[in-house]
């Protein structure tokens, strides 16, 4: 069991450092190094903060200290990496890129967890609810709406949301965190002002989501209603509900669980984009702020952070897995 | 290789998805070069009509806020999309096959290393990636290049399923009555694995060409796609760019957005379908 | 004499995981010829797990040992030219146990016949191959205008299993490795196919290593028989005498548990800790049997029992017979032939 | 009630497909008396696992019961409701499985697949008494305490099919249908398991009702025999009346072909091919490969007839000697 965890511990670190990587040499591959051409290019400008652009030129000169051997700023590099120092933004000097990152993680997390659960909860139940022989008819026709809606990406439901219900009918706020008047505190009054503004983008993937995990459910159901020991448990005159359960969709979660793991980098992206679209306060605005102002640390620093919580949820799957499948945790006698 | 015999035509007779899907997805690349025949592609350009005009008998489908006529725009957007998903999905698949094949007849270290690096990379969010990638090249990204970009992640998924059918393919009897049969290596692969893997193989593409059109919309919605082109993301954009949707202008945006939905769909069905004939167990859809 | 094809203390261990090697051993220092001079059919006996499936594959060059040699004319396999390889594929040829796993789904079942006659270079012009398909088809009983030209799916499980002997017919080899050829087809079926078999071996002379957990088919077709426990030989010799009046304790067993398809020959008496405790985890040391063995002795649990003489052409691995006189393992392996 | 537990009279069961009807089972009957071990043989393709299935009412769509009736204790198992037809599975007539190696739910411990067929028929029984029961059925099939913690996988073929003959005798039914238990089995275990199964039947007065295609294990296990070609019975009888005089064609040279110690080298079979359960031969359906055909044999279809006290057999030339 020790060592199953321990490949996976292994796959997260080397996610990491293939993150990091990236990172560092993305930039020093292209023919003029960008993020030193963005700085030049601000300071060349001028405009009011021109004392502050110098003083990033060289802190930037200082930080990669360019003139040394590459291997050294590589080393350099991965130890503010693990030190999650990601440096300074350019466009909102002098305020830490991780600063920035930290104010905007929480919001990203809340909706974004709380939207994947819903969607794949509901989405895997109704695809084995839709697989299953003595299940109602009517579930038959949902086949054809779950196929839609599992085909548009999040962000442009999203849209199409926004237009439909905040538009339109003016049920729920156009986009953003939070009422433009209130200052973000933890009480009541914001919290429910907070929560009514992430109702959207929650959905957009929420409606999304169960279509594409119903129908993976619905295959994975397929095959493991073909499966002996299906026959058996109907022979023991098991009732229809436990037959489901605990021995139809009991198996079929496990391979729903592993396309789950699988599936957590497009979702990741996904929200990136749905909270660009609703000008949501998450770390996807911050990424969108950043790439339109060519903000290189913060652009780094967003994406290092998506893909190492990414990396913990899908690390937190992979140690998940063996509970749900005694299968792989017992090495065979 | 023996001509098919008339079971396939049968065949896809009986699979309704696979035809709806390819109905779905010829129209859509027909669409483009069609369309564009009917209608002045010149107003697709910057300041060609009058801003913001809803849709009329002159602008089916209005203007934008450029002053682009959106028709025209769509008909020449679409196919540069559909152009990029194909290409990089092609680069994908090429990849894909590549490796699926040596991680599957290999075995061993080899096969850990490629399986390991494809689930690796599937986990982690590849739009980002491409992120830090595509802010990278400064001046005007082309189409093409977007395909490449694109492609850099679009091998992992048809790496992952065609290594699961070669490994369970390897392991046939008839492989070994090839073998016996006089047949070496590459022949083998070439006559007795690749035809069992053909619709894999296409099912594979199909896969490969939604998630490299996928990652091309979400590249393009962040303004990171070709600046001048009027490809549906970057409609998407500019549609966004804009606040279209807050000020109602829905004609900007819905078309694009029906367009994309309608590829899914059209790519879905022909995977759904070509899964069938691999394995008929497989209940249909509908 | 060297015999065709000779596995000589060969070893084969299978590894499963990347880091940590965990391996079965599924062949166990064993030395075995077949085909040498005079045709025989020899019998390779055992159940699932003993390794006889595994012996097979290294005779026919799909698997390679893990320590040891596999032997083509006293040359080891994986030293023959390409060139010797063909030659090699030429004269050892298979039939496998699912009749329907053998045909590529994509192509019609004369496939698995034109592709050797191509290969091979067995016939000069179209007409020809196909009069040399059709003899072979002929030869195991099957009408050619029922059978080629249509998929696996259209044929029956015997119908397939005789078109790989049939191919086997036509291509004449010096052995033939048959992996439980009948297992899978029905009993009225297999007589033609065991009859087909025989034949290849009286008429054309072909040498047959005839795989099977099966005794009953065994003690029919075969000349020699070689019993196997747990990936080690426990008994070697003519099949009548071992079948009849089996020496090692464990082809006792396997004798006494063949349901006779006879009412009034009921299963034998046999000792309730043989049968019962299958599956039990094998003694390091020792004979393999030893612990489900109801004549063990301690000396079982000490040492690995060697081969002993016990008829100018039988041998058993057990120390019932130690005072028979010992005999080296290569000269066992001639036994078989 | 005349002293059987089941009687099948009739019993058709088809398999709807786009070029007609497969029948599968095609009017069978035959008569199972209480404790009584009865073998039903026959080839693959002749529809003996369908019948298995169609006794506990198990038969997957496509597949129908057509006609016939299925008695248990005088009860039309064919007539009842899907959930009264639930409650008689395991508790009065359960099924031992052909594929032992999946039909145990690979994430169950075998303790929780023993009780759950238990507690599904009886709610009232408490924790303690459901372990106690576990137990006692475990060792009833020979294995240890520990194994009900085990997981399937854990456990060797053996093991597993013993664990499935515990899950049928766990509610002490009055009939055990074994549809080919041992066909995927060693000869070693298969004669462990088929002596296990033996054994409870003695000792549970359970009937059952072994089918198969091994001629020897059912000289072996079976007190009377019946034998099934092509969806219909051709004969059946006490065992050693059927192997001492088989009177069927088709009997005769099924027995035949299984090959005995003293004729070294003999082989006989049955010529041509079994016949598509879709074309069915007219007349008698063996009459295509039967050495013995006359006339009649190719235009009537031979009713099974009773020559001899539970002596029973469809062939045209016996009904001559009536």
């Amino acid at each position: 069991m020790q060592r199953f965890i321990l490949r996976r511990l292994g796959v997260f670190v080397l996610v990491v450092w293939l993150a990091s990587t990236v990172n560092f040499i993305v930039p020093r591959l292209a023919p003029v190094n960008p993020i030193r051409e963005r700085l030049l290019q601000a300071v060349s400008q001028g405009g009011a903060a021109k004392s502050d652009l110098e003083q990033v030129v060289a802190y930037y000169e200082a930080k990669f200290g360019l003139d040394q051997p590459l291997w050294k700023q590589y080393l350099n590099f991965l130890w503010d990496m693990l030190r999650l120092d990601f440096g300074v933004s350019i466009a909102n000097f002098p305020a830490k890129a991780m600063d920035i990152i930290l104010r905007a993680l929480p919001w990203t997390l809340v909706f974004l967890t709380v939207a994947v659960l819903i969607a794949f909860a509901v989405g895997t139940f109704l695809g084995a609810l839709i697989a299953w022989p003595r299940a109602p008819r009517f579930l038959q026709f949902l086949v054809a709406p779950l196929l839609t809606l599992s085909a548009i990406p999040y962000y442009l439901l999203g849209l199409v949301l926004i237009f439909l219900l905040a538009f339109t009918w003016r049920i729920f706020p156009m986009g953003g965190g939070y009422d433009l008047g209130l200052v973000p505190k933890l009480d009541l009054a914001f919290l429910a002002n907070a929560a009514k503004h992430s109702i959207l983008p929650a959905l957009s993937i929420v409606l999304s989501g169960i279509g594409s995990w119903a129908l993976g459910m619905r295959g994975m159901m397929v095959s493991t209603l073909g499966e002996d020991y299906i026959a058996l448990a109907e022979a023991k005159g098991l009732a229809g509900r436990e037959v489901f359960m605990r021995y139809a969709v009991r198996n079929a979660l496990l391979p729903q669980t592993t396309s789950l793991a699988l599936s957590m980098g497009t979702v990741a992206a996904g929200a990136v984009i749905v909270e660009v679209v609703f000008g949501y306060p998450g770390v996807g605005t911050i990424l969108y702020q950043a790439i339109r102002s060519f903000d290189y640390f913060v652009i780094y620093g967003v994406v290092m952070m998506i893909i190492v919580s990414i990396g913990l949820v899908t690390f937190a799957l992979d140690v998940l897995y063996p509970v749900l499948d005694p299968r792989i945790s017992y090495e065979r006698k | 290789m023996a001509a098919r015999p008339a079971r396939d035509i049968s065949l896809i007779r009986r699979h309704p998805q696979l035809i709806t899907g390819l109905a779905i997805l010829l129209v859509l690349i027909v669409i483009g070069p069609v369309g564009s025949l009917f209608v002045d592609t010149k107003e697709a350009k910057v300041g060609a009509a009058l801003p913001d005009l809803p849709p009329s008998a002159r602008y089916p489908l209005g203007t934008d806020t450029y002053g682009r006529n959106l028709l025209p725009m769509l008909f020449l957007g679409t196919p540069q999309t559909i152009k990029i998903g194909l290409l990089a999905g092609a680069i994908g698949l090429g990849v894909g096959i590549i490796l699926g094949f040596v991680a599957g007849y290999t075995g061993g270290i080899v096969d850990n290393i490629i399986r390991g690096a494809a689930d690796i990379l599937l986990t982690v969010p590849g739009l980002l990636l491409l992120v830090v990638i595509a802010v990278s090249i400064k001046g005007t990204v082309s189409v093409n290049m977007m395909a490449i970009v694109v492609s850099i992640l679009a091998w992992m998924w048809p790496t992952r399923t065609i290594r699961a059918q070669v490994l369970t393919l390897r392991e046939r009897e008839f492989v070994r009555m090839a073998k016996l049969g006089g047949m070496k290596g590459a022949e083998i692969i070439v006559r007795e694995l690749v035809p069992n893997l053909l619709p894999y193989l296409a099912s594979s593409f199909v896969g490969a060409v939604a998630s490299a059109i996928l990652a091309t919309i979400g590249l393009e919605a962040l303004g990171l796609g070709p600046q001048n082109q009027p490809t549906l993301g970057m409609t998407i954009y500019w549609a966004l760019y804009y606040t279209a949707v807050l000020r109602g202008l829905w004609w900007w945006w819905a078309p694009p957005i029906v367009i994309i939905v309608l590829t899914f769909m059209g790519l879905f069905l022909v995977s759904a379908g070509l899964d069938q004939i691999a394995n008929p167990r497989l209940r249909r859809l509908t | 004499m060297t015999a065709l094809l000779e596995l000589r203390n060969v070893t084969k261990v299978y590894t499963r995981g990347t880091f940590v090697r965990s391996g079965t051993v599924a062949l166990d220092d064993v030395s075995l010829s077949a085909g040498g001079g005079t045709p025989a059919i020899t019998a390779l006996a055992g159940e699932s797990g003993s390794g006889k499936t595994t012996m097979g594959l290294l005779l026919l060059g799909f698997l390679t040992p893990t320590s040891g040699q596999v032997l083509y004319d006293g040359q080891d396999l994986r030293k023959l030219s390409s060139q010797e390889w063909d030659t090699f594929r030429r004269d050892v040829q298979a039939i496998f146990q699912d009749p329907f796993a053998v045909y590529n789904p994509f192509y019609k079942v004369d496939h698995v016949l034109e592709v050797p006659i191509h290969k091979f270079r067995l016939a000069k012009s179209h007409a020809e191959a196909r009069t040399l398909m059709e003899q072979a088809l002929v030869g195991v009983g099957l009408r050619p205008e029922e059978t080629l030209g249509r998929y696996a799916h259209q044929l029956s499980g015997g119908q397939l299993q005789r078109v790989t002997v049939a191919r086997a017919l036509l291509l004449k080899p010096r052995l033939i490795v048959a992996d439980e050829p009948v297992s899978m087809v029905d009993a009225s079926l297999r007589a033609t196919i065991l009859e087909s078999l025989r034949k290849l071996n009286r008429e054309f002379g072909i040498s047959i290593l005839y795989i099977t957990h099966d005794l009953t088919t065994a003690y029919h077709i075969g000349d020699s028989i070689v019993v196997l426990y747990q990936g080690s030989m426990v008994e070697i010799g003519h099949v009548d005498p071992v079948i009849k009046n089996p020496q090692h304790p464990y082809t006792q067993l396997l004798v006494a548990s063949i349901p006779w398809p006879d009412p009034d020959r009921k299963w034998q008496r046999t000792d309730k800790t043989a049968l019962w405790r299958e599956g039990l985890a094998k003694t390091a040391v020792g004979c393999k049997f030893a612990d489900r063995c109801p004549k063990v002795m301690p000396m079982c649990r000490e040492s690995t029992p060697p081969f002993y003489r016990i008829e100018p052409r039988r041998a058993v691995a057990c120390y019932l017979h130690r005072d028979s006189p010992m005999i080296a393992a290569e000269e066992v392996t001639q036994l078989a032939l | 009630m005349n002293g059987y537990v089941v009687q099948v009279e009739n019993l058709k069961v088809y398999y709807p497909t786009s070029s007609g009807p497969v029948k599968a089972v095609d009017g069978v009957s035959f008569n199972l008396g209480a404790r009584e071990k009865l073998g039903l043989v026959g080839e693959s393709g002749c529809g003996k696992s369908t019948l298995a299935l169609s006794l506990l009412r198990l038969i997957k769509p496509p597949g129908r019961i057509e006609g016939g009736r299925i008695l248990l204790n005088g009860v039309d198992l064919t007539q009842l409701s899907w959930d009264k037809m639930r409650r008689v599975r395991l508790n009065q007539i359960s099924l031992i499985p052909q594929g032992a190696m999946n039909s145990l739910n690979p994430v169950m411990r075998v303790r929780n697949q023993i009780m759950d067929g238990m507690r599904a028929h009886n709610q009232s029984m408490s924790r303690q008494e459901l372990e106690a029961r576990v137990y006692e059925t475990l060792e009833l099939v020979g294995l240890e305490r520990n194994v009900a913690t085990m997981y399937p996988h854990e456990l060797s073929g053996g093991m597993k099919q013993r664990v499935c003959v515990a899950i049928a005798i766990s509610l002490r039914p009055q009939v055990v249908v074994a549809d080919e238990p041992t066909s995927a089995l060693d000869v070693v275990v298969q004669r462990q398991v088929m002596e296990t199964i033996g054994q409870l039947q003695e000792e549970l007065g359970a009937a059952v009702i072994l089918i198969g295609h091994d001629m020897g294990l059912m000289a072996q296990f079976v007190e009377r025999l019946a034998v099934m070609y092509a969806g219909r019975l051709v004969e059946a009888g006490g065992i050693r009346e059927v192997f001492r005089q088989p009177l069927h064609p088709y009997t005769q040279l099924l027995i035949s072909s299984v090959p005995l110690l003293d004729e070294k080298g003999v082989f006989r079979g049955i010529p041509g091919l079994t016949p598509s359960l879709l074309h069915v031969p007219s007349g008698c359906i063996f009459h295509p490969r039967c050495p013995q055909a006359q006339d009649t044999c190719t235009e009537e279809v031979p009713p099974l007839v009773e020559v001899g006290p539970s002596r029973w057999v469809a062939c045209h030339r016996h009904e001559v000697e009536r």
